[in-house]
């Protein structure tokens, strides 16, 4: 057992990457690893950036972070990192929340908003000012810690905030508040996946399909309307610090790829690749493309089919459907 | 009348008078938390003392549905062994290279101003830095605390090994000692309580630390909980953590002083300090 | 037998002593007197090796001093000369186990009980058989003092230098410790020097600045201005040579307000 | 061969002495980013030093693309106008608290307990109430760093108070002083120094508690950088303002000790303490 | 006029002094010796008004003593008695100022000037008129201790009580002191105490323990055993009070022992 190679898995706290938990917990990780004779750890970490950064110097092999965030740090790091599974996309979990009754978007305008900052929040926020026509340089960009966010929204400083579940959820049963945005009206572009090092998964693709054969075991359990269903859920909810229907409206704004065939569809979608282009642009005019960027075409991408963004000699951040298509079709 | 100053209060009100400022917290607490729950039932920043109430309870009494584990004992329990492992290390180290910057010259030219320069660095700047060497297990958190508090705890130890009567190194070598065993049998006795009492100073640091530490990467612990009920801005749970956590910090530090008076009958110093 | 030849000791440019000439034989007693800030402390320190002279000479037996304190010469200050730490008995025994125990500086066993009994002996020459287990802080200035010269002379140093043992001390302890350390001296056979305030009859040496300038009074330092064999001091003598110092001393008074 | 604690190196070698570890940790740095730079061109954790040097200079010298500003000069703009309100209030909050517990028994039995209590409350644990009682601008901050810091400089200042030597008082009165006249010109100009000192002591939990307030809500300050950069490890950033902190602290230090030395030249206790 | 009947002093079951008796009349200089502990400075902080008396009266012209120091006794205690964050001159200003300024302690302008006057004489008369702009810490310990009484009588107090004010200097400087002490009192015409090792030819008190008992040493304490009027001293006299204050020192280092 001891020469069986050993792999190491990240994970925060959020919605969608709740089910990790439940698959680690349960021994449905640790069934599929030993079917592909290795061993993987699942390690939970607080601070969900961290949990990238320290994927990203190589502490783990995989980790859980959005498209945005696994282009801006690892990729942008030259971590030739690889999107293995796309678990969700956010369907009103993340959105923009005005003090007042009645508020729109366009209230915004000269407010300071309270965000994390270079976060999915903040692209958010830039794609819902896009639409109204209005610029960033119209509001004034507040940095605060996601852990603080619902208490900040409570004092009288704070008026605007972009932000995510279940923060969300806490801010928008204040009295007195307008959801102005959501991500629903951008649906498909903050996408949550499983990242794995690319190097690794080339050279361990038992790797891949025991995260891939245990992630879908997982999401078949959590879907269900059984008994087991409620169950799983409720353990995820407790984890995450709130109860079963708390987690269940976290979810109910989240959309599932509950069977691995969605997923691959929704990775095919030419939108996939608009939703990238939207993000590179906005990292790059941020300045998180990396000190070297001189354009947003520096870190390269690729996408099933063989297309690609950006520098095709630099290309660190992989989408594939490969091992979700095993999934589909039953090979794992 | 006396002079305000030669005016003492007697046995029976210096404790009357030194509990009124608590009361008086306790009755505004009440008062704002009724105000802001008759508005809005729902209000989680002021919880009333029936919600704070229940909420110990359940996390001191009841088996988390979870884990099983009664989780206030689970998570003072993974804190205090970070905590102690963390400070045993520092003072560890503050022993060694305390006595050693203290009391050899050349190693004091060597290492102190590198510990000064340590001392100065605030270490939750470079968590990022230490939780990508040291990885983000126990370890981490452990290091935090010995990076927060050793380059402190090493110079007191450094200063007061500096402070011996310089009448007592002399004397002792006039007895024959040599640098070993003047470091083993005048120097260290005499630190080891001023090392209790400079650990007690930086106790509060190590909290402080640990809490950080905590926060970031853990599954257990009072910071974790802290931190991870306060996205929800649970108060009926925080508010009790902290005041738990303000009692243990007390405690380890009335612990320290009773320890400090106990092993060290011929040490005086400690009073000054208290 | 100790030689002072043409000894000066400066520091920064400050002379603090100038041109001392001495020979000490073995088995004598030195009282050392002299103004406050005159030397004499500086005097002891370079007998101890703690500090080494500018220029001259300063042999023992013929041998250059050596440059760090040894157990041939014990040495007991005004405070701090115990070790708070350690009770009476320890306090005592520390000299035999730094000698016998080089390692762990601690002895066990029969090594330990010969010690033991060693320093118990001393304990009682010096009259703090009783105190053995206590500690220090609970002695009073006196006994502390005692217990410092019984941890000195249980080693057997060759010479013996006392910084006015017991300067801190009542008038009426002080002359009852004084007896002590002539019976001990006797005892012992070893040469002590001992700066005091108390003009006893014993050999006798005055430190003395020879030259003043009030303009830069650290220029000139002192030099011994009186050496009185023993048994030779009269009541006159003892009066005049206080004067003398309170003289000095008034002087020194000066230069702190006009420096 | 004298002994090693009588061993003292000369004027010359102390200061490379001193150098030595601090030229030993650059070149491990340099040794082991090389060694991941050839592995990964892009790594981020150990950039060259060619990266650190041109971060710097585009901080410091280059208008920042967002907001036009000099990056570098706007953060410690900010940070130090923080840490410098933060500090004088704790001080004067200090001078006024902790002369008058130190001085007055009543004020005494009153308030040491409660200012103890204070102490020992970790502040990073009930920052979410610090929030909402003092707002999210820059008063939470400067806030924030009275909380951890003023507790600890009052009853460092109380201690002082007390160990003002009793003849000291006695004196005072048999002079015809009366209380006021006592603290006002014998008591507080002989704290004044012993404050500073207090301060010096307290300035490296000031900034942790800014680094900390920065970390969680802010639009600049060093703090708010570090952590905004550690979103995208840009340690090419974060390792040169982690040393300008450094650099800055030490400078606070130096500056709070010469102004001691100018401003109280009867003072000798500084010295101690250094 | 002091007068002091049937005085008790206990601490926690300790009697400090026990039935103390004694009349001063106004402007007579008192001397207070005894054996270390006996309840000399207990006396001293009674007469302050720091202790109040367990038994007994203690009266100043009749009326019992206020309940904390005033401004109609001065002090001068061996050390710490001057203040060290102000200049010379500054020190000796203070008690005028405290008077004259009640809200501020602090004097301006013409009345000021007629203070620093008064001040200066006062330190003319001591001899630190020149070093007036000096802090405490630039002087000598002589020096400090002629700073702190002037301090004082610059006050004018009925009563000056002097605590071993010159323990800590050297015998010379102390015996300079002493005439400088006489001096004062002779202009001032106040009522002075002085604790002192020194016999000098005053007015002096002895305390003593007049029953001791080895088993609870804490049991009994001292009282007045000698009154002996100015002028009386004999040689022969002080010889034997010497005698019998060492013979209560070294009882106290047997209980200090045996305890
Ligand atoms: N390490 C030193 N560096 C500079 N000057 C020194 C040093 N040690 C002593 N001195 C100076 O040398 C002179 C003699 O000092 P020393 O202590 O020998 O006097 P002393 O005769 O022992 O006086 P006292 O009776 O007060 O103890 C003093 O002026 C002192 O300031
Ligand atoms: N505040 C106190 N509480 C308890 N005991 C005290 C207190 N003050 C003094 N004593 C005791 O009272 C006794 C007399 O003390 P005091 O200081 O008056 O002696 P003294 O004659 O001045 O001695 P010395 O010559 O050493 O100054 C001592 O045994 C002392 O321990
Ligand atoms: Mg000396
Ligand atoms: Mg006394």
């Amino acid at each position: 057992a001891a020469d069986k190679p050993k792999f190491k898995l990240a994970w925060s706290i959020y919605v969608g990457w709740m089910p990790w938990d439940y698959a680690a917990k349960e021994g449905i990780v640790k069934k599929w690893a030993d079917k592909y004779g290795i061993d993987i750890e699942v390690v939970q970490i607080n601070d969900y950036v961290e949990s990238i950064n320290q994927y990203t110097t190589g502490q783990f092999d995989a980790c859980v972070m959005t498209n945005m965030d696994a282009l801006t740090i690892p990729a942008a790091g030259g971590v030739d990192s690889t999107a293995l599974i796309i678990g969700d996309f956010s369907n009103g979990n993340d959105g923009v929340v005005l003090k007042g009754k009645g508020k729109t978007l366009k209230d915004i305008k000269g407010q300071k908003v309270n965000l994390v900052e270079l976060s999915v929040s903040h692209y958010l926020l830039a794609r819902g000012l896009d639409s109204v026509g209005l610029k960033e340089r119209d509001i004034k960009v507040v940095n605060t810690s996601d852990a603080d966010m619902v208490a900040a929204f409570a004092t009288a400083d704070v008026t605007a905030t972009v932000t995510w579940n279940p923060l969300l959820g806490e801010i928008t049963a204040m009295p007195n508040t307008s959801q102005v945005f959501d991500s629903s009206k951008i649906p498909g572009e903050i996408i949550d996946l499983t990242v794995v090092n690319s190097d690794t998964l080339k050279k361990h693709p038992a790797l891949g399909k025991a995260l891939t054969g245990a992630w879908y075991e997982t999401m078949q359990v959590m879907s269900g309307k059984d008994a087991a269903a409620t169950k799983a859920r409720t353990f995820m909810a407790t984890a995450s610090g709130t109860d079963l229907a708390g987690y269940d409206a976290q979810l109910a704004t989240t959309k599932m790829f509950y069977t691995p065939a969605e997923a691959v569809a929704f990775a095919l979608t030419p939108e996939l690749l608009k939703t990238m282009d939207y993000v590179r642009t906005f990292s790059f005019e941020h300045g998180i493309l990396g000190e070297g960027a001189k354009n947003a075409d520096a870190v390269g991408m690729a996408f099933p089919g063989g297309k690609t963004l950006g520098d095709v000699k630099n290309v660190k951040l992989r989408f594939i459907t490969d091992y979700m298509k095993l999934a589909a079709d039953g090979k794992l | 009348m006396r002079r305000l100053i030669n005016q003492r209060p007697n046995g029976v009100s210096a404790p009357l008078l030194g509990a009124l400022p608590f009361i008086l917290l306790l009755l505004v607490y009440i008062v704002a938390s009724q105000a802001r729950l008759a508005e809005n039932p729902n209000d989680k920043l002021l919880p009333g003392l029936d919600s704070l109430v229940s909420a110990i309870q359940q996390v001191a009494t009841e088996p988390d549905k979870r884990s099983g584990a009664l989780i206030l004992w689970r998570d003072t329990a993974a804190s205090l062994v970070r905590l102690g492992t963390g400070v045993a290390i520092s003072a560890l180290a503050a022993l060694l290279f305390g006595i050693a910057t203290g009391a050899l010259p050349y190693a004091r030219a060597t290492l102190s101003p590198f510990i000064a320069a340590l001392a100065l660095i605030p270490p939750l700047a470079i968590l990022p830095v230490l939780f990508i060497v040291f990885g983000l297990g126990e370890t981490s958190k452990i290091v935090l605390i010995v990076f927060g508090i050793a380059p402190f705890i090493m110079r007191d130890v450094a200063m007061r090994v500096g402070e011996l009567p310089g009448e007592q190194i002399i004397k002792a070598q006039t007895l024959g000692a040599n640098s070993w065993q003047l470091i083993l049998r005048v120097i260290t006795p005499q630190i080891l309580p001023r090392l209790l009492d400079a650990v007690r100073l930086a106790l509060g640091a190590a909290w402080l630390f640990l809490i950080a530490a905590e926060a970031i990467a853990a599954e257990d612990g009072l910071g974790y909980r802290i931190f991870l009920v306060r996205r929800y801005l649970a108060m009926d749970l925080i508010l009790p953590y902290v005041a738990w956590i303000t009692l243990l910090a007390f405690l380890t530090d009335w612990l320290l002083r009773v320890a400090n008076a106990k092993l060290f009958p011929w040490y005086q110093g400690g009073a000054r300090r208290s | 037998m100790i030689s002072v030849r043409k000894l000066w000791k400066e520091y920064d440019g400050q002379v603090v002593l100038e041109n001392l000439n001495l020979e000490v034989g073995d088995h004598e007693f030195v009282t050392v007197v002299g103004a406050s800030g005159c030397g004499k402390t500086t005097f002891l320190r370079m007998l101890l090796g703690e500090e080494q002279p500018t220029r001259g000479e300063f042999l023992i037996d013929g041998q250059p001093l050596p440059d760090e304190p040894g157990p041939d010469r014990g040495i007991v200050f005004q405070r701090y000369s115990v070790f708070p730490h350690l009770t009476v008995l320890q306090n005592v025994l520390l000299g035999l186990e730094f000698e016998r125990a080089p390692l762990l500086g601690r002895l066990f066993g029969a090594r330990r009980a010969e010690a033991v009994e060693k320093a118990e002996a001393m304990l009682q020459a010096v009259g703090l058989y009783e105190a053995r287990h206590k500690f220090p802080s609970a002695l009073s200035g006196g006994m502390q003092q005692r217990l410092s010269i019984a941890q000195s002379i249980v080693k057997q140093p060759k010479i013996l230098l006392l910084d006015e043992p017991f300067g801190a001390l009542d008038p009426g302890i002080s002359a009852d410790m004084h007896r002590l350390i002539l019976r001990l001296w006797d005892e012992h056979k070893m040469t002590i020097f001992m700066i005091t305030h108390d003009l006893k009859d014993t050999r006798l040496l005055v430190f003395d600045k020879t030259r003043l300038d009030m303009q830069a009074p650290e220029a000139y330092g002192a030099t011994i201005t009186y050496d009185i064999p023993l048994h030779v001091t009269t009541p006159a003598l003892l009066r005049e040579l206080n004067e003398a110092k309170t003289r000095t001393e008034r002087f020194a008074d000066v230069v702190a307000v006009g420096g």
